[in-house]
């Protein structure tokens, strides 16, 4: 039902640093999109620009292809559900729902027909009699979502961190009804949130955001195999990606005393590319390969935390141009893997797991690939 | 979590205990005293158990001022409560408008209840203030020290005057604890204004308003400094009012007897409004939890 | 809703004219306030500030005030302190009966305690003291001012005073080092409720009072009734009333909300 | 302190509500617990008893042989982090580190000096030292309370899920340095509690599991998580949740396990003792997978609910009749809820526990290893 488009948004608030920088951004009818990111990276802020709570400071809002940028919060078809439930606690469920419609005029008889299949669909039918003080949590923001899903007319729904109230036993509950909701009703979604699992479980596309801007925009499996950034690989997985300074040298990146092997295209753009050179490669893509094999590096395990599920050795190598400073890395095992502090690891980074970044920014080999991660 | 139970808190409230006691308890064993005594002079005193009690509830004099002060307490509520949500839902938020307001609308609360008093008398005087001359201008034929209406008008008018901002500010303060997420979400739910105030304002504000209704219905049960100045309780009774029948009683009369009963049923009236309200503010605070 | 935010203007605006015109008298001679009417002082005058300020029962009147209302709000503050603090933290055994008992002292009508005060005063021999009004004051501002402190108090998470505890620290010394400077806001509050009552009322402090420790207030009424309707000084005596209010005012402009929040028992 | 902390009998009751039921136990000096259950298991009340800030109702609370259930939490020798990053918000972070150690007469100024900045060098605050509480992140501030508790040498340490209020990757970096800080100490004993069985397993030492007031288990914190004594101490002690299972074991040729009708299959090696009759079988989430990779692996059909992923893992939700289950796979798994999919249970990593929750028999721990 809508389509949003974002052209050259910029925010600055009043008497401060720039909240948003220039962005510029797509999200198609109907799908479902996460805004993550670390607490003021200007999430919220984009946010409330699309909802309508806040002009930005330059650029403009598309909705369908009209122009919004002006309109208010009412006028742009945009539901929004909120971090603290917001509920109309004096009111019934049903006068809850109903609520928009009536101030919307429909008759009577429709709002009824509406109110009953959207509690139908949040399973509050039961309830709708019930005053909505009193309620859990978890029932309050289905009756905010409900709000926005009644009305016919509603375009997107906007979450800022929903589920930061409920239970975390009962999380997964509520998102499976969000999910099952976005199935069964055709509405653009936009969730904003500080946490991976939610980001990468609700949306089908996930823009990461860092200080005020987009650092990538993808789907969770290009944010986990794909980090454009080295903040997404940072911030996405857990633990986070490692980073091993390096230089290039040929078709091969140097860490200390061993030659990673590259795509030759990469090591190329590498070698003009600014700022400092790092090898990215996540803690369960390093594979344990026999001592001295080609293009693995040598590790020291530090220390090993058994998680149950699988165990982390964290591990040092000498890396760097400083032969003297030890690096270190970690790496994740299968579960009841016996490594113990002191051993030696030879461990590999695979070719197709394992990224060059110049600045913060991949490398890539394929310049198409790169064009897309900035959306 | 719930408080822990510790007895030596008592250690702590015990100063206040003390000297409220003595400021409270002490004067009241007094009038209690002189409740069930006839003095006729320091040694001369005679026990007369209900006697006075019985005198006075079935003084007509004191009907009239009860009654007054019904109508006039409930009057005081039915503008001041309405008026000062409706002044807290305009005031400025935010920036030096809002201290600015704040302070002028602070302002009459902090003026000495006689200055009070003073200050409408002169301003509604006919002949030199410029209420008075303003009314008497438009035609109207004002005189607040002859005419009872006008006088009670006044009274009115002055109390609204003073004390309607403690309701603003009460309702500023609540006002500005509803958390921005509802206004946002009353917008985007295309509420109308009037709808904003009903289902969320209103309700956010029912704590502050049962706390500005307890004390102004208290505050305007025991009035009296400014009324005696503006009016000194007439013309005829028409602005006497339960303090200041008390006050001629006590020390107009010198009827210590009496007055001293007279007192004792008006503590006990209040203390029963309190009581009510006290327990209707705890619940709510409970059901707010 | 355009036009709403003219309301808030038009209301302080309509409520400041009263003001106004005492202020107004209080510039102009008794002739131009009895003959001609005029909306500002033709030839405005500081005469009736001038005979206020040479006649020493008016200073000594203005001082007696500010010396009571000063007692009463440190007394006030001072033992509401500690109280406040038991309330919001811990429950005893009839917390909840106290803190009522307390709050009805704030309701009941001080016409009944004149007499009684009048009496108890005399006999102890502070009548005609700042310390009887200060004393008799109290009983309507420090139920008042631990109301208000509690409210601050129970903002103050719980945690704090047991790390301080659990550290080491002596009640007296947690108190004054930690806790005070945490509500230092809501002792101002409360400090400018206490000056704000003790400043307004005038019938205990006129009735506890003769010669030595007459308020302003009283001094105001009685040298008019004395001089016959002096409407310029009266007017002038009325707005040197309101100067301490407004100063006070102006200080805890920041915090009157916060204070009026005291939405809580 | 020789005898570190004993409990005798120790129970709590707050206005007929009980808190903490009947706990036995000794905390030795030098150890590391964590204690670990879900919110309102009693975890808090146990710390705040253990410091002093609470009486029990009835038992006893013994410090270095000592009974001190009724001395005063000042006179202990005790620090608690708590999970609301609580400081002196007056004093800036070098006074609030500081503020125990002035309080003690016994310390020299130069002594405060050298201990509080060694403190705050541990914890990454050297450069903050002269800022305010309310000027710092989350995550700095909580750093400061901890600071505060490790330089006072308290015999008593206690945390109370100090890290539940961080953004998930701070915590992440912060419960490796935890144990760095708070494990090197031979002198105290410290108590960890915890809702989180990862923090659980990475913080090692040993685990106190508490549910409803009650001790319902204790040991070596892999042991624990290995041998898991009820049923109750498996749910507490997984993350995600531990799947469970309604079967009947019966007799025949080969012992067989049947679960909801159509699913049976031979009880695997571990469970072949097992007498017939009806258990709950508590597989964790990571063994159950999405392809069949022993053979033993049961395969159960099932409908997904949703697929929870966090990048490196991916939880698959989906119900088999009335059982939910949960695989956890790893990377990212992206599944539409509705989705017929088939999980396989790895055979030999389930729990057999009887219908009262007792642990009947256990996966043999010597298996999996790589």
């Amino acid at each position: 039902m809508a389509r949003i488009e974002l052209r050259g948004i910029s925010h600055t608030y009043a008497g401060g640093t720039p909240a948003l920088k220039p962005l510029e951004m797509v999200w198609e009818d109907g799908g479902s999109y996460a805004l993550l990111g670390p607490s003021g990276c200007g999430k919220t802020t984009l946010l409330n620009i699309i909802s309508g709570l806040l002009r930005p400071t330059v650029g403009a809002v598309l909705i369908d292809g009209k122009d919004v940028t002006r309109a208010p919060p009412e006028e742009r078809n945009i539901a929004q559900v909120f971090q603290f439930p917001v509920v109309y606690d004096t009111m019934t469920v049903f006068d809850n729902l109903a609520f928009p419609l009536r101030n919307r005029r429909v008759p009577e008889g429709e709002i009824r027909k509406r109110v009953e299949q959207i509690g139908e669909l949040l399973e509050m039918s039961h309830q709708l009699g019930r005053r909505a003080r009193g309620l859990s949590a978890d029932e309050l923001q289905k009756i905010s979502l409900g709000r926005g899903l009644v009305r016919k007319d509603v375009a997107a729904i906007l979450f800022d961190e929903p589920l930061t109230v409920i239970d975390p036993h009962a999380k997964w509950l509520l998102r499976r009804k969000l999910k099952q909701i976005h199935q069964a009703t055709p509405v653009t979604l936009v969730y904003v949130t500080h946490d991976q699992v939610e980001a990468l479980t609700l949306a089908d596309r996930v823009v990461v955001m860092n200080e005020g801007s987009v650092v990538q925009q993808g789907s969770p499996e290009d944010l986990f195999e794909r980090p454009a950034h080295t903040f997404v690989g940072h911030f996405i997985g857990s633990p986070g990606m490692n980073f091993l300074p390096c230089t290039v040298e040929e078709d091969a990146a140097v860490v200390g005393a061993h030659r990673v092997p590259l795509d030759a295209n990469v090591c190329a753009k590498a070698r003009v590319a600014k700022g400092p050179l790092v090898l990215g490669v996540r803690p369960e893509f390093l594979r344990r390969v026999e001592p001295e094999s080609r293009g693995a590096i040598r590790t020291t395990v530090s220390h090993v935390e058994e998680l149950g599920t699988h165990v982390i050795a964290s591990a040092s190598y000498s890396g760097g141009a400083d032969e003297q400073d030890p690096k270190e890395l970690k790496v994740k095992l299968p579960e009841g893997t016996k490594v113990r502090a002191g051993e030696t690891l030879w461990l590999e980074l695979p070719l197709s797991r394992t990224t060059l970044y110049a600045d913060g920014q991949a490398v890539s080999g394929d310049a198409a690939v790169r064009a897309e991660s900035h959306g | 979590m719930d408080k822990p139970i510790n007895h030596r808190a008592w250690f702590l409230v015990t100063p206040v205990v003390a000297i409220v006691a003595f400021s409270a308890v002490i004067p009241l064993m007094t009038v209690v005293n002189y409740s069930v005594q006839d003095i006729l002079g320091p040694d001369q005193r005679i026990f007369v158990g209900t006697d006075w009690f019985q005198k006075v509830l079935h003084d007509p004099e004191l009907h009239g001022a009860l009654l007054r002060q019904i109508v006039f307490s409930l009057a005081i509520l039915a503008i001041q409560l309405p008026l000062g949500v409706g002044l807290a839902l305009v005031l400025p938020r935010e920036g030096w408008r809002s201290s600015l307001s704040l302070v002028l609308v602070s302002l009459p609360l902090l003026i000495p209840w006689n200055v009070v008093g003073t200050i409408w008398q002169v301003f509604g005087r006919g002949d030199i203030g410029l209420g008075g001359v303003a009314l008497n201008a438009l035609g109207i034929d004002y005189n607040y020290t002859a005419n009872a209406l006008h006088a009670w008008l006044t009274v009115v008018v002055m109390d609204v005057w003073h004390w309607t901002p403690l309701v603003a500010l009460l309702a500023y303060a609540g006002l500005r604890a509803v958390p921005d997420a509802f206004y946002q979400a009353a917008k985007i739910d295309g509420a109308s204004r009037w709808a904003i105030f009903r289902y969320i304002e209103l309700p956010k504000l029912s704590g502050v308003l049962t706390i500005a209704v307890l004390l102004r219905f208290m505050d305007s049960f025991t009035i009296y400094t400014e009324p005696f100045v503006l009016t000194g309780g007439g013309p005829g009774n028409s602005t006497t009012f339960l303090s200041q029948y008390l006050a001629t009683i006590a020390v107009g009369r010198f009827d210590l007897g009496p007055a001293a009963a007279f007192s004792l049923v008006y503590f006990l009236v209040i203390l029963l409004f309190s009581y009510i309200f006290y327990t209707a503010m705890n619940s709510k605070g409970e059901a707010g939890k | 809703m355009k036009g709403s935010r003219f309301l808030a203007p038009l209301y302080l605006f309509a409520s400041f004219v009263p003001i106004y015109w005492l202020v107004c008298m209080s510039f102009k001679t008794n002739e131009e306030i009895l003959g001609k009417f005029t909306f500002f002082p033709t030839s405005p005058t500081l005469d009736n500030y001038s005979t206020i300020f040479t006649d020493s029962s008016w200073s000594q009147s203005y001082l007696n005030s500010i010396t009571y209302v000063t007692i009463n709000t440190v007394l006030s503050v001072l033992v509401a302190l500690p109280a406040a603090y038991a309330f919001s933290r811990y429950r005893f055994l009839g917390d909840k009966h106290l803190f009522f008992w307390l709050l009805t002292n704030r309701m009941s009508p001080p016409a009944v305690f004149l007499l009684p005060f009048f009496q108890l005063y005399s006999s102890i021999g502070l009548f005609d003291t700042p310390w009887a009004v200060a004393l008799a004051h109290t009983l309507f501002t420090v139920p008042l001012a631990v109301w208000i402190l509690e409210g601050f108090m129970s903002g103050i998470p719980r945690e704090i005073d047991e790390t301080a505890y659990l550290d080491g620290y002596s009640f007296a010394r947690f108190f004054v080092r930690i806790f005070l400077p945490l509500v230092r806001s809501g002792v101002g509050v409360t400090a400018f409720f206490c000056f704000m009552f003790s400043w307004v009322e005038l019938l205990l402090a006129r009735t506890l009072t003769s010669v030595d420790a007459k308020p302003i207030a009283v001094t105001m009424t009685r040298t008019v009734s004395a001089a016959g309707m002096d409407w310029g000084v009266l007017a002038a005596a009325g707005v040197l009333t309101l100067i301490p209010g407004a100063i006070v005012i102006g200080f805890v402009r920041n915090y009157i909300a916060k204070g009026f929040a005291l939405g809580r028992v | 302190m020789k005898q570190g902390i004993e409990l005798d009998h120790v129970t709590r009751i707050v206005d007929g509500e009980t808190y903490l039921s009947n706990i036995t136990m000794t905390l030795e000096p030098g150890g590391f617990y964590v204690l670990l259950g879900r919110t309102r298991a009693g975890k808090t009340s146990l710390l705040r008893l253990l410091a002093g800030l609470d009486r029990p109702t009835t038992g006893t609370v013994k410090q270095g042989g000592v009974d001190v259930t009724r001395r005063a939490a000042g006179q202990r020798n005790v620090a608690m982090v708590y999970q609301q990053f609580v400081n002196y918000p007056s004093l800036t972070v070098f006074e609030n580190i500081a503020s125990p150690l002035r309080l003690r007469k016994t310390v020299s100024q130069e002594e405060i000096d050298r201990k509080v900045r060694d403190t705050a060098k541990k914890l990454r605050l050297d450069a903050l030292l002269q800022r305010l509480p309310a000027e710092l992140s989350g995550g700095q501030q909580q750093r400061t309370a901890m600071a505060r508790a490790l330089a006072k040498d308290a015999e008593l340490l206690l945390l109370d899920e100090p890290l539940a209020n961080l953004d998930y990757k701070l915590r992440e970096e912060m419960r490796v340095e935890i144990r760095r800080l708070f494990q090197g100490r031979h002198d105290a004993v410290v108590v960890y509690a915890t809702a989180d069985p990862v923090e659980a397993l990475l913080l090692g030492g040993n685990v106190i599991v508490i549910d409803e007031g009650r001790v319902i288990q204790r040991g070596a914190t892999l042991d624990v998580y290995h041998t898991p004594a009820t049923e109750r101490v498996g749910e507490v002690f997984s993350d995600p949740q531990m799947n469970v299972l309604q079967v009947d074991v019966t007799d025949g040729a080969e012992k067989q396990i049947r679960f909801a009708d159509e699913v049976q299959f031979p009880a695997p090696a571990h469970l072949k003792d097992l007498p017939a009759s009806a258990y709950r079988l508590g597989i964790r989430a990571n063994h159950v997978r999405l392809a069949q990779v022993a053979e033993s692996d049961v395969r159960v059909p099932a409908h997904v609910e949703i697929a929870e992923t966090s990048g490196s893992e991916t939880l698959v939700h989906a119900t088999h009749g009335k059982t939910t289950l949960t695989a956890q796979v790893e990377g990212v798994f992206r599944v539409a809820p509705g989705t017929k999919i088939d999980l396989y249970l790895d055979a030999r990593r389930l729990f057999a526990f009887e219908p009262s929750g007792r642990l009947a028999a256990a996966p043999r721990m010597d298996h999996g290893t790589h």
